[in-house]
Formats: C-alpha cells, structure tokens, sequence
C-alpha cells in the first residue's frame, strides 16, 4: 500500500510552550489512524497541523507523495470533521455541503452530483433543505462527514467528532463511521481521548502524551502488550491494575508484598531482577476462587461491587493495593468476603518503576 | 459669484445687522452664502481656522482686530486688500485710524473694519430704581450705593454671565472707571508692571471684590441671558458693551426712557475702540477673489456702514457718515469718539493667550468669592509680565 | 483604514507630543522651548482645577455610574415584569448627546425654573437646590446629569454579564442557604470581572473626553470650578491662540491615559498565563 | 406508600404585594421617575408658548397645547440668516449618517474579526494602541487630523467626515466586535478554511450572517454617536452640508432677546429623535447584542 | 430502614407544558436512588425539585419525615452537587467548603472540624488553599462534594456530576462515589444519563421518560427484566438487539423472519399469540456457532467487529436486522463468514409490539 500522511520530524510551538515535539507519523493508504490521548496532550494540534490550519514551527507534512507543509488547507485533498461539527449555521444542509466546492469553483452540475452522492451514501437526502438548528446530534454529525465527503479527498481527519454526544448516539454513529470507511476505504486519521472509540475504530492507534506519540500500533498490541506504563494505565476500562513489588530469583517470580507470583510464559522481555517493578493486570485476566495456589494467586478482601449490566466489576483490597476483577455477573463473591485472585500471567504486563517502560 | 461668510453674530441684533450686509451684497448681483455659528468667537474661530489651514477656505470671515488673525496673515493665507484700501482711500475715512493700523502688516491691509465697540459702559434698568423710589445712577459709585436696597427688594444688582471673558470685560470696564485712565494706559499701553503691582491698582481689585458681592446672585451663563435680567428688570445692572445695545432694541426697549447706559461706567467716559473685521483668506478662483475685494470695499462703503451699525448697535468705522437714526447710546458713543476720548482696545494690545489667562483668572475671582483683591492681583501681574 | 486610524492615533499624539515643546501660536511651529509650556501649565491655576476636577468627578463618576449601574442590573433580574418598559427608559438618555442632557439638566437645576423653584412654589420657601451655581457642589451637579446619560447603558452590559452566569452558582448558593445579597457581593460580582473591565475601559474613556456636557451644563463655571482637562486644552488651543500651551495640556492628558492603560493591557494580554 | 398528604402541599404561596416587591418595584419606579424627568420636561416645554413657560412651572403639563414651537423649531427658526430651521440639517445629517454608520462598521467588523481570527504579528499591539485611541478626547486630535485630510485632500468634504467618523468609531466598535469573534467557535472558522474559503469568503459568507445581534449594537451606537457629533461636523465640513447638531446649536445658543425655551426644546427632540427612535424600537435587540458576547472578555 | 424522601404526586409544570406528572417516589435511608433517563425527560426538573430549587405545581415533598414542600433549599437537610460543580470561582477550597457554614454562624472551631474531616475523607487536604481554577476536573468534582458533606446532612442530590468529565476519570470517580457512599452511608439520588454509572452505583434505578418513572428496580432487574421497550433500549450498552416478529404456537415459539425460537425456559408473564412481538437479545446472550440449531439458533452474516479491549463487538446482519453479539478477543470471526446465533432464551425479553410492553 502507497503512504497516504508522512509526517516528519514535526515542530509545533506556541510561543515558547512546545507542544508537539519532533513527530514522526506515517499512515498507508486506507488505513484508520486514531490519535489518543489525554487532554491537552496535542491531538488537536497534530491534526490541525496536518490540515495546515496551523502554521508548523519545523519538520515537513507530506500527504500522497506531495510536500503540502506550505499548502493551504483547502490544497491539500484533506476533509475534515470537528468536535462540534462546525456547521455553518445560516446555511442548509446543501449549502453546508456544496460550500466548499462553491469556492473550488466546481461546476454546479458536478455541485449537484457529489451533493446527491454524499446524501445517498449518508442518507441525509430528505435533509438537504433544512438549517444545522433543525437536525439531530447524529444527523449533525452525517453532514459534517459529507462536507468531507463531497470534496472528493482521500484524508479524512476527525477531531473528537463524537464527544459532544451522549453514549447511546455515539456507539451508533461509531459503528456508521467504521462502515464508512469499510465502504469508502480511505485514509482517517481520528482524534479522541475516548479508548473505546480508539479501540473498536482503528487500524492502529497513537498514543500521545505530552506532544509525543507514545506507542503506535494495533489495538489489540496496544492493549496487550502496552509499551510503558502510561499506555497501560491509559487503556483499558476499567483501568489496568498495577501492583508495586520487585521481581526476584533472577526474573523469575514477582514479589508483591511478599506474595510471590511465578513469571514462566510471561509475553515480554527479559525480565532479570529489578528491585522496583510494576505488575500490570486487567480486570478480567484476574479469576476469583476460593482457595489459593501458591505462585499463581494473590489474596485479596472483596470490598466494592459495580455491576454493569452483562459484567460487574468487583473491587478487592489487597494490601494497599486496590484490584478490580471483572466477573460476571452471577458470581459476584460477597462483600467483605476474603477470597484469591488467580493471576493469568501470560496477559500481565511487567514495568520497570523507574523507566516506565514494559519489560 | 457665490460668497461663503463665517461669523458668529447669531443674536438677535447681531443677525438683523448681518442681514443688512449680506441685502447689500446680494444687490450688487453677489450671492451672500451665510456661514453663521453660534455660540460666539470661541466655539467659531477654531472652525475657521480649521478651514483656512485645511486648505477649504471660505470668501470672508469675521475676526476680532488685532492680533487673532495675525499668524494667518503672516503665512500667508489672507488676500491682500491693500489695492481695495487705495482705491477706496481707506486711510482717510476710516476713523479712529488705529483701526486700519490693526490690519496693516507689513504695510499691507489684510482686512476690512466694519465697527467700532466698546466695552466699558454699564447698562440699568430704570423701572427697577422706579419701583424702589430711587433715582437712576449716574456713575459706578452711585450705582453701588444704591446696590443694598436693590438687593433687599429682592433683585439683583448687577448681572453678569458666568463666561470668562464677561468677568474680564467687566474689570477692564471697571478699571478705566475706577482706577482712571493713566493707569489704565500705564499698565495696559507702558506694560509697567509696578503700576499693575501698585496700589491703585489693587484699589480696582477691591472695587472689583465689592462688585463681585453684588453679582453673586446672577445665575445665568451667556451675556445675553445676563442683558435679558436688566431688560426684564430683574437685576439692575450689567457691565457689557455696547453690543447690549441691540438686545435692549430687539426687546423694544427706548435708551433713556426704559433703560440708561453709562459710557465708562459714567466715571471716565472713555470708550476702547476693538471691534470687528472682516479677513479674506486666499483663493485660487479669480473670480471669488474679484467678489470677495468686492465685498471688502462694500463694508466700509457708508451706506454699508450706517446700515449695519445702526442694526448692530454699534459704531461705525469711519466719522464722516450721518448717524442721525441713532439713539441716545449711540449718540454718546459717538460723542465720546469725535471728542477722541479713545483708549486701544484690548484685543490689540494683549495676545489672546494672555487675555484667556486674564479671563480665566477674573472667572475664579468674581465667582469663587474667596479669592482676596491681593491674590489676584499678584497673579494679575504674573500673567501680564508672561505676556511682555 | 486600518492603517489610517494607526496614523491618526500614533502619528496624531507624536506630533502632538511635538509641538508641545514649541511655542507655537495659532499656527504649528517648530520653534522648540524646551518644557516652558510644561511649567506654565503646571503653574497655571485653572489646568490644577481641571485635573482636580476631572480626578474627583472622574472617581465618582466610574464608582457611581458601574455601582448604579450595578445595582439597576440586579434589581432589572429579578424576573420584574415589564422589563422592557424599565430597560428601555433607563436606556434612552444614552441616545441623547451630551449637549441636550447638559442643557436639560442646567434647566432642571437652574434654581428660578427646575426643582428648587418648584419645591419653593409647594410652600418650602427655605428650600435651597441650586448645585451648578455652588463652586463647591457643581461636580455633582454634573454627576448627576453624567449618571443620567451613562447609567442606563451600563446597566445593559451588566445585565448581560449577570446573565451570563451559570445557573447553577445561584442553585448551590441557594442551598448553601447564602442570602442573595451575599451570593452576588461575594460571588456574582468577582466572577464578572471581564465585564466590569469592558464597562471600565468605556466609561473611564468617556470620563477623560468630558467635554461637551461640563460646556453645555455649566461652561466650567462657576468661575472655574468645573473645568476640565479637555476644556482647558480647546481653551487654549483655540481661544488663546497658544497651541504649545494645549498641546502640553493634551499630552498630559494622553500620558494619564498610558498610565490606565498599561496596566490594563498587561491585565488582558500579559497577565493571561496566570489564569 | 406513604400515609395521607398532610401540611403544606402544591407550590408556595406568593404575596403579590410581599414587602420584598413592594420594595423592588418602588425602586424601581423611583428611579425611573429620574430618568424620566428631563424627557417630560422637554416635552411638556416644547408644548407650552412662552408665556406660560414664564409663569412658571416646568414640571406641570401645558394648559394650552401648542404644536407651534416644533413648527418653528423645524422650519422657521433662524440662525444668522438662516431661517429654515433644523429641516436643512436634517437631511445633511442622513447623508454622513448613513455612509459613516456602514463604512465605519464595516472597517470595524473585518478588524474585529481579523483580531480575532487571523491572529497577525503585532496584532496585541495593534488592539491597544486602539483602546488607547478610545480614550484620546477629540479636541486632541482636531489640529493633526486637519493636516492629516488636507494631505489626502479630503477636507471640508463629505468623505473626510466620513473618515474621521469611521477613525473615531474603529476603537470601541473593534473591542465590541473582537468580543463578539472569539466567542464563535474557532472550529466554524477552520471548517471554512478547508473548505477553501478566503479572508473574505469566510468573512462574508461564514461570519457575518452570524453577526446580527452585534452589528445591531453597532448600529445602534454609532447612529447615535454619528447623529449627536457637533465638533467634527461643524470643523470638518462646510455650512451647506452641516449636520442638524450645528443647527441646533445654533438655535440653543443663539439668543433673540429672551430664550425661546419651547423652540430650544422643541429643536433639541427633533435632534434628538433619530437616535431615540432607535433605541425605542431596536432596544430588546441591543441587549440581547450585548448579552451575545460584546462583554466577554 | 426509615423513609428518607417521599415525593408524593409530584407535579411540575412551567407554563403550560408539563414537565412533571404526578410523580412518586419513596426513598429508604440510606439508598442510592439513580435517576436515569434521555436528556430532557425531567431529571434535573425532579432533583430541583426535591432541593427546593423549584416551586412545585402540585404534590409534596418529605425528607425524613418533615413535610418540606415549602421549605428554603438551605432548610431542607440537602447537600446538592452540580454538573458543572458550580464552585465559587474566586474563593479557596477553603473559602467553598465554609462558605455556607460561615453563612449559617456556625462556630469557627466547628466549620474548621468540619472543613478539616470533609478534607480528609475525600483527600483534599493539599489543596485547600488552591483556587478552583488550579484544580482538575477530579479534585473540582471532589470539592463539589465537598461543599456538601460539610453541611452535614443526610441527603446528597447529584446533577450529573461526572458528565463533564473524560471516561477515564469519570470510571475513577464513579468508583470514588461508591465508596463513600458505602462509607457515610447516607441516602443519594444520582441524576445521569449514563447508564454504565446508574448501574454500577444505583441500589435502585428509576427510569424516566417524558417526566415520568417508567421503572423503578434494582439494576439487574433493570437490566433483565425491562419492564417496557424503552427501558430495555436505553439500558445496556451495546443496546439490546431488537428482533421484529411474532409469537406463534399459542405463545411457545417466536417467528423472526421464517426463522422459530422455541420460547421454552423464558422467564415472563403467559405468552399467547400476538401478531406483532419483539424479540429482545443482549449481545452478551449470543453465541456464534458455526452449526444451525433448529428452534435454538438464528442464521446470519458477519458484517463489522469492533474491538474493545477484553471483548470484541461483531455485527452480524440477519434478514434485514442488525445484530450485535459479544464475543471474547480470540473467537471473533472472519468478515462476511455466514454463521448462527445461538438463543439464550431464558435471558431474553418479548414485547408486544403495540403496548410495548414487556410479556
Ligand atoms: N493557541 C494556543 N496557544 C497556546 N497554547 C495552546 C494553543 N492551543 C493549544 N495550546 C496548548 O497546546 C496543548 C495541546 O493542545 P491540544 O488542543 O492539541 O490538546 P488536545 O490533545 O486536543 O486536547 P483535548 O482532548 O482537550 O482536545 C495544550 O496544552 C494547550 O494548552
Ligand atoms: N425553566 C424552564 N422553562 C421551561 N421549560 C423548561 C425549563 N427548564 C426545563 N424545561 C424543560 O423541561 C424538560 C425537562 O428538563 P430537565 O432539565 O429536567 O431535563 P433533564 O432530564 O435534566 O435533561 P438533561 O439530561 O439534558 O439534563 C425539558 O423539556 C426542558 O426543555
Ligand atoms: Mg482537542
Ligand atoms: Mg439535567
């Protein structure tokens, strides 16, 4: 596959706040890159880079082979979807979409066909006629993807397009957006800061933090095997559940509290002995049973008991350590109840304490 | 050809006089394009200046003689009159002939005189001296002798607005009354300062400080709304020139019958002779210039003269015209001018920085009370010496 | 445009600045003499009573008209009925220049015709309200007129600030159990601190240009105890023929004006990183 | 459930006539009563002749209604030689009102809105010098901007009125519409951007249909400003095209012997009565303008 | 237990649109009543309301047993906390926490107790001296509660107080609320429209729509046994799939599209025959086989999988329906595999299609 975005060695000041610090992004063609991270941690900025809409302090921008770091934003075959979409609210819905063609110069009968097209396809036909006051949040958000749409581009850029939405809506429209692109197939680049969108939408996701990409790769690597403690922490919900200890016998075992946990199959480097280490479990790599088996569980007090629906997620003290477990729902141990966590060390994730970095 | 004139005579007498010019004018086949801005010389000028350093100037403009228009002239803004002046032989008729002296720069006449004012008289009502029984004053003292009954009949002694130049006007006028004319000139013509830091001087002072006490009822601001006190009887005097005048006549008032003016404040009947000129600024149209030498030599022309002057209450610039139509005050004034009782008007003598300072000055004087004769007087002299 | 309204302003007070270090007369001329004119208008009596006079109104004014202002606005949201009808005569002074407010306001208080002649007629004869002839109360008799024409408008810009506030500080005040006087002292009034800084920066550039109404209302008087800078400087400027004079006098006033200003653009550009 | 609805029940009860009213509303009218004086004054005087305005009180309704001081005032009082009153000054007044008022919003709304979204070098700078201008008192600036239309050959035309209007309006309307831009989404105009539009296709066709309530308030401030300016009017342009405000005071301060006090009157709310018409009709909107953004700082 | 907050025909109208229609509601001390529902349907109208916020139209209100209907919010023994915190931006934490104490002249030394236990039980002792401004979302909300807790009364009133906040952070808190819940144990009514918080914190949910309850039960009982198409569509997340057809065989077999379900083990009122039913399936409830199962299973085809982390979401199509079916990571099958969807019948609910009401 050809590279759609290069993003090279990218500089972002505000004055003399750096904000994105020396970046580097590549993205194939048709592929569905979403840019996480907490607030304030540059997406906005990354984006709005690469749409030109902010002049960039050093580096190069290339999309589909062409240096457009000079481009402007209306020159760079890029369509893009806001936050709070951004529909210009005095227009209708066809003048929303046929804008920007109006100012390409675009000739009305082509207008006119791509107007129809990016209706059809996103079935706001019935709407065309109607202002952005009178539609729903999630029709909103369609008109918003055929402004993108009818400019024909090959990149579309999404900037938290769902946050404004409740969670009913927004599991909707997710589901639309990843059909669109299975239909359409073009290169997306998506902001959010919301790890489910990021993890049932992207080929691969970018963990940002602090104006750097923490770890680029595939959901499932990226929940399974998080590169440092950051991304671990960042990923998963509920959150991963990080115990302090030291790993001792020369990598071999963990030592939590003086519980120790055998390491053999763990998926990771090697491990050695470090005297500060963190193991990393996820809720639901964690099995509650009643009797312990030395080397393989953690005791632990049941303390909080959330259900959620299909699943509950228990809260357990153990030591000072808060753990939770997901369990469903009709095993909920009792609270108060003094049970053992069983760990699946093959799905654990071990960080040295002082780099932060998964071993 | 069309002629834009600026002035400030927007009152009553003032406009009926302005409408005598501008009927000549417009006779002689001219268009008369009035131009009048209320609110007197201080809200006019800068308009006029504006417009003449703007480089948009009208055909004629109203200045005070003397030294106002003096820098315009010297940069060379004004047209020169000189050939209006010969051909007409202003420098015979005009009289007294300090008048054209203060349109004379460099030997070239830069404007044409249209009259003559005064501002040394003090004008009363008779009926409010009837009413109380009292004979009408005949000079100053008399007139504050008989202050305290006027003011127990619940009237007020003397008007006076609340502008600065009306408290200077009435101390200069108060000054040539009380304190004489030598040392009137002394200080205003010689510039000697230990006159103005003498004693007799401050004896002026403290007649000004009692005059002060007689006006302290008058609550109104312009000079006219002062003169409509006297002329509605309801204060007894008004130190003013002799432009008053024509509100007594506007108001169908006769002199001597229903009101009284006294020349010098009836102690020294001197008269000081400023008044009004017109000013040409330059122009490239021929043909405006060709009307506005035409206007020029129009104002001085006697029937001109008597015309307007009769209207404005004023004094005409030349002594060889009949003024019979003239009323007692005017006649007096005349009198008074033949007899060449004749002091040079402020307006030439002192800059208007100084005389603004003078007004600001007398302003604080008269009307904050507190001000001591001394005080003022040593700040009197400050501002004189600021202006040698 | 743009680059005119620099030209005016900056080039306007350079050369303003300029030429008040010459002695120019009627005409502008470039014949230096140092600060002579700044030690005259110190010296000069008049312009230390027009400073004095705009420091005193100019407090007054901005306490007044921001707290009146203020204080209209509070009682205007409290769902009233006929707001319209309040807000609109509140308003409508501010479509008035300065001109016809200070005549009015000079005849209402001219004690012959306005409120004391009409107290005395009531049989009060003692009665005395005569401000705009009293050298020691005119400011406020000014004020009086100043706040009639300003207030209204003031009281809209609160009113739109007070509006804009999050309707759920009055809720938690509420069950704080805060009473609503305390909820907007100690609450309402420092979060609307961008729009007292908007209403300060337009009344406090209104106060400086004071001009129009003192002439109309009482032509600096009594004597000259309501002058003010902006009179002084067309005084001289114009009447005195003594340009040097008021352009000394404007570029005092000018630099009062940077000595405001400063601090508050700090305020809006500089102080931004602190929050 | 629970046992039988017993004490209070439904909403609370509401005095109508609570002290707390009684005291709002009195506030209320009092200090309506101030605002409304002058106004009742001036019109109550331009309805009386002048001899029962002598008699006495101004504050009592005329006895004898007479429409005959506005005549004046309109189209006989003189000044000078001028005796066709305000009428003339009138439709002089319209002529710089109505191009003042657009090119001076015009010029101040596309400064706001540069200010605010096309952030330039030294633009912080820029707005304060401008809020600066706001508080330089117009007699200051009279001599240098005479020189200033005199080199650009303007003066004593229209067009220069019309500038210094504009120059003289650009602070206070810049800050109003600066305030205004930054509270409308930054997205709405990047959205514009990659749709291609301009600096001017966004201005146009993006920010200002979204500006009425501000261009209301504009409007509102400068017809008033622009109808009651005198000193610009009277030093910037010639007699034929003064504005009714140099009529008026003309008439105010031009005095036949006694002061015409209904004419005075009379005149000031004929001046007086463009601005306030506005303000009667368009004030909801002036608010809700205010209200939309013009004081977010 | 004792009855904390009865509200008793409840009605609230403004103007003439009613918002609020004779409304009960009996809360026992010590509850965590939820009150979950679409935005607009009368939450925030019903918290005003018991707060005191709100003059009601009709109906009382008693909190611990004292008729309230006409008592001052500050009287009725409530702490209240806002979505958007409400906090006094230019007062301390300090000053916040005080401000209605000093109000009320409680003690000095007692406000300082007070401030200082408040403190200490939600761990803002560090930052009583900060400014709202410098705080984070999390340590903002905490005040929030904060300023309740020191009034020291038994009945807390939530806004949303979490919806304005990232998912992380609002996972953290929500955690954070439950604990203090369990730890003060007094009575809570919690508005959200989020469902994962009304089911994780609510000892009983009410679910409303249109200002009126439409059930009020512990969560699971919400979450199985929806008392009407509403609710069962609103709760869950991904939500219930709807199957569209009839009851057949006097009420023993569900006909989706030609396709039986056998109705046996289903866990509701009588069946019988109705023309017009709907089938309702949690995803959870599905398995994929590759086998069909006759009368136990649906055929269908795979469209789109969204990963999320622990499970994966796979859409399938069958007829002309959507379906959504959890799976685990490891088992998601291929794009556009032709697979069968085993029925858990004893976990499903029918409703009549008219009604709409749960069978
Ligand atoms: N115009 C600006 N001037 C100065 N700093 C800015 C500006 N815009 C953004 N920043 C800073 O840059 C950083 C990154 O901002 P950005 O908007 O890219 O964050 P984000 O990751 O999109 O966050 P969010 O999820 O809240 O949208 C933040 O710390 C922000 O304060
Ligand atoms: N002051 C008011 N005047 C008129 N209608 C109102 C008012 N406040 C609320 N409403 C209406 O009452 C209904 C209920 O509003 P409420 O705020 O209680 O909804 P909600 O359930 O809290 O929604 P959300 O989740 O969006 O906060 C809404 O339709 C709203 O439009
Ligand atoms: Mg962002
Ligand atoms: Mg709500």
């Amino acid at each position: 596959m050809a590279q759609s975005i290069s993003v090279k060695n990218l500089k972002l000041n505000f004055g003399a706040t750096s904000v994105l610090k020396d970046l580097n992004l590549d993205v194939q063609e048709g592929e569905f890159i979403v840019l996480l991270g907490p607030s304030g941690c540059g997406k906005s900025t990354l984006l709005n880079c690469l749409a030109g809409l902010l002049d960039i302090t050093d580096g190069q921008i290339w999309i589909k082979g062409k240096n457009v770091t000079w481009s402007e934003p209306s020159d760079r075959g890029i369509g893009m979807v806001f936050q709070s979409y951004a529909l210009y609210p005095q227009m209708s819905v066809r003048g929303n979409l046929s804008f920007g063609l109006k100012n390409a110069r675009v000739p009305a009968a082509e207008i006119e066909k791509r107007v129809a097209r990016a209706a059809e396809i996103l079935q706001i036909g019935p709407l065309l006629d109607r202002k952005p006051a009178a539609l729903s949040g999630g029709q909103r958000q369609r008109v918003a993807i055929g402004r993108a749409l009818v400019r024909d581009v090959d990149v579309f850029l999404f900037d938290e397009p769902l946050s404004n939405l409740d969670a009913k809506l927004r599991s909707e429209l997710r589901v639309e957006i990843k059909r669109l692109h299975n239909r359409l197939n073009n290169t997306m680049v998506y902001v959010t800061h919301d790890q489910i969108e990021a993890l049932t939408l992207a080929d691969r996701i970018a963990v940002m933090k602090g104006g750097v990409i923490q770890q680029l790769d595939a959901p499932q690597t990226i929940y399974n095997r998080p590169s440092n403690l950051f991304v671990a922490g960042f990923i998963g919900s509920p959150s991963m559940n990080f115990l302090p200890g030291k790993t001792v016998d020369g990598g071999k075992a963990f030592d939590f509290a003086g519980t120790r946990i055998a390491l053999d199959g763990y998926d990771g480097g090697a491990v050695l002995d470090r005297p500060e280490a963190i193991l990393g479990l996820r809720p639901e790599h964690l099995v509650i049973t009643d009797t312990a088996e030395p080397g393989r569980s953690i005791p632990a007090v049941v303390e909080i008991d959330e259900p959620m629906g299909a699943d509950s997620l228990v809260w357990l003290k153990s030591g000072s350590s808060n753990i939770s477990v997901r369990v469903p729902v009709e095993k909920r141990p009792a609270h108060g109840t003094q049970v053992h966590l069983k760990v699946d060390i093959r799905h654990a994730s071990i960080f040295d304490a002082k780099t932060e970095m998964r071993i | 050809t069309e002629l834009e004139v600026t002035h400030w005579w927007t009152s009553g007498g003032e406009a009926a006089a302005v409408a005598e010019l501008a009927k000549a004018f417009n006779a002689s086949g001219d268009v008369w394009v009035d131009g009048a801005i209320a609110g007197g010389g201080d809200t006019a000028r800068p308009v006029m200046i504006s417009r003449i350093t703007g480089g948009d100037p009208m055909g004629a403009t109203q200045f005070n003689h003397g030294q106002q228009a003096l820098e315009l002239v010297e940069a060379g803004l004004m047209l020169d009159l000189t050939d209006v002046a010969e051909a007409n032989n202003w420098k015979e008729i005009v009289y007294p002939p300090s008048l054209l002296d203060a349109c004379t720069v460099d030997g070239k006449i830069y404007c044409a005189p249209v009259n003559i004012h005064s501002p040394e008289w003090l004008w009363l009502s008779n009926k409010v001296y009837e009413d109380l029984g009292l004979p009408v004053p005949t000079t100053w003292t008399e007139f504050v002798a008989s202050a305290p009954q006027v003011e127990a009949a619940g009237k007020i002694p003397l008007a006076l607005g609340n502008q600065n130049w009306q408290s200077n006007l009435a101390f200069g006028a108060i000054t040539i009354g009380v304190g004489g004319l030598d040392l009137w000139k002394q200080v205003n013509v010689d510039k000697n300062m230990d006159a103005a830091a003498g004693p007799e001087m401050l004896a002026v002072f403290q007649a000004a400080a009692d005059a002060r006490k007689l006006a302290a009822k008058s609550t109104v601001q312009d000079w006219n709304q002062a003169t409509n006190l006297v002329i509605t009887d309801q204060a007894a005097g008004q130190i003013m020139g002799d432009w008053a005048q024509g509100e007594f006549q506007v108001a169908g008032e006769v002199a001597g019958k229903d009101y009284t003016c006294l020349p010098g404040l009836g102690l020294n009947e001197y008269i000081s002779t400023g008044g009004d000129a017109f000013y040409f600024p330059k122009n490239s149209d021929p043909e405006i210039e060709a009307a506005q030498k035409r206007l020029a030599a129009l104002l001085v022309s006697p029937e001109v003269q008597v015309a307007f002057n009769l209207k404005k209450g004023s004094l005409p610039i030349r002594g060889d015209v009949d003024l019979a139509a003239a009323n007692d005050c005017m006649k007096k004034g005349l009198e008074i001018l033949a007899g060449g009782n004749i002091v040079p008007a402020g307006d030439m003598i002192w800059s208007p920085d100084v005389q603004t300072q003078l007004g600001d000055l007398q302003a604080e004087f008269w009307k904050g009370q507190e001000m001591t004769p001394e005080e003022a007087q040593a700040r009197y002299v400050e501002i004189l010496k600021s202006g040698l | 445009m743009v680059a005119t309204t620099l030209v005016v302003f900056v080039g306007g007070t350079l050369w303003t600045v300029l030429y008040s270090f010459t002695s120019s007369k009627l005409l502008p001329k470039l014949s230096f003499v140092g600060f002579d004119q700044y030690e005259r208008l110190w010296s000069s009596s008049r312009w230390l009573t027009s400073i004095q006079n705009l420091m005193i109104y100019g407090v007054l004014a901005l306490v007044f008209t921001i707290a009146v202002g203020f204080l209209l606005a509070v009682l205007m949201d409290q769902k009233i009925r006929f707001e319209d009808t309040f807000r609109t005569i509140m308003l409508y002074p501010f479509a008035l220049s300065f001109i016809v407010t200070g005549l009015v306001w000079q005849w209402i208080l001219n004690p012959e015709l306005g409120i004391q002649h009409i107290v005395r007629s009531m049989g009060w004869e003692s009665f005395a309200f005569d401000p705009l002839n009293n050298p020691d109360v005119v400011l406020y008799g000014l004020l009086i007129a100043g706040l009639w024409q300003g207030t209204g408008f003031v009281m809209c810009l609160m009113l739109a600030g007070l509006r804009g506030i999050d309707e759920d500080i009055w809720k938690a005040a509420r069950v704080d159990g805060i009473p609503r006087w305390k909820t907007y002292l100690f609450v309402v009034i420092p979060m609307m601190r961008p729009v007292f800084i908007t209403t300060l920066v337009i009344v406090a550039s209104g106060i400086i240009k004071l001009y129009d109404l003192v002439v109309a209302q009482t032509s600096g008087g009594p004597g000259t105890a309501s002058q003010v800078p902006a009179m002084y400087v067309y005084a001289y400027m114009f009447q005195a023929q003594n340009l040097g004079q008021g352009f000394a006098a404007s570029t005092m006033m000018l630099l009062s004006v940077l000595i405001v200003l400063i601090p508050w653009a700090y305020l809006e550009f500089g102080g931004k990183k602190h929050g | 459930m629970t046992g039988p609805m017993t004490g209070p029940r439904g909403a609370r009860p509401r005095r109508t006539l609570s002290p707390g009213n009684i005291m709002l509303y009195g506030t209320l009218i009092v200090v309506c009563l101030y605002y409304i004086l002058p106004l009742w004054v001036m019109v109550m005087t331009s309805l009386k002749g002048m001899p029962e305005i002598r008699m006495g009180n101004i504050f009592s309704p005329p006895v004898e209604v007479t429409f005959q001081p506005w005549v004046k005032a309109w189209a006989e009082a003189c000044t000078g030689l001028n005796c066709d009153g305000l009428s003339r000054g009138f439709w002089n007044s319209v002529r710089i009102l109505v191009p003042s008022v657009i090119l001076s919003i015009a010029v101040a709304s596309v400064n706001g809105y540069a200010l605010v979204n096309w952030r330039f070098r030294g633009s912080d700078v820029f707005f304060t010098i401008l809020i600066f201008g706001s508080f330089i008192p117009y007699q200051v600036m009279l001599y240098p901007i005479v020189i200033l239309l005199r080199e650009i050959g303007l003066y004593g035309s229209l067009w220069g009125l019309i500038i210094v209007h504009t120059i003289f309006g650009m602070p206070i309307l810049t800050l109003l519409f600066r305030n205004y831009f930054s509270s409308i989404p930054e997205e709405l105009f990047k959205a514009a951007r990659v749709d291609g539009a301009g600096f001017w296709g966004i201005y146009f066709r993006i920010m200002l249909p979204m500006s009425l309530p501000i261009f209301v308030v504009a409007i509102i401030l400068q017809v008033t400003g622009i109808w009651n300016d005198f000193l610009f009017g009277v030093v910037y342009t010639k007699p034929e095209v003064y504005p009714m405000t140099v009529q008026l005071n003309n008439i105010v301060n031009s005095v036949q012997g006694v002061k015409e006090y209904n004419v005075n009157m009379a005149a000031t709310l004929l001046t007086g009565l463009v601005p306030l018409l506005v303000y009667f009709i368009s004030g909801k909107l002036f608010v809700r303008g205010i209200a939309a953004g013009a004081v977010k700082g």
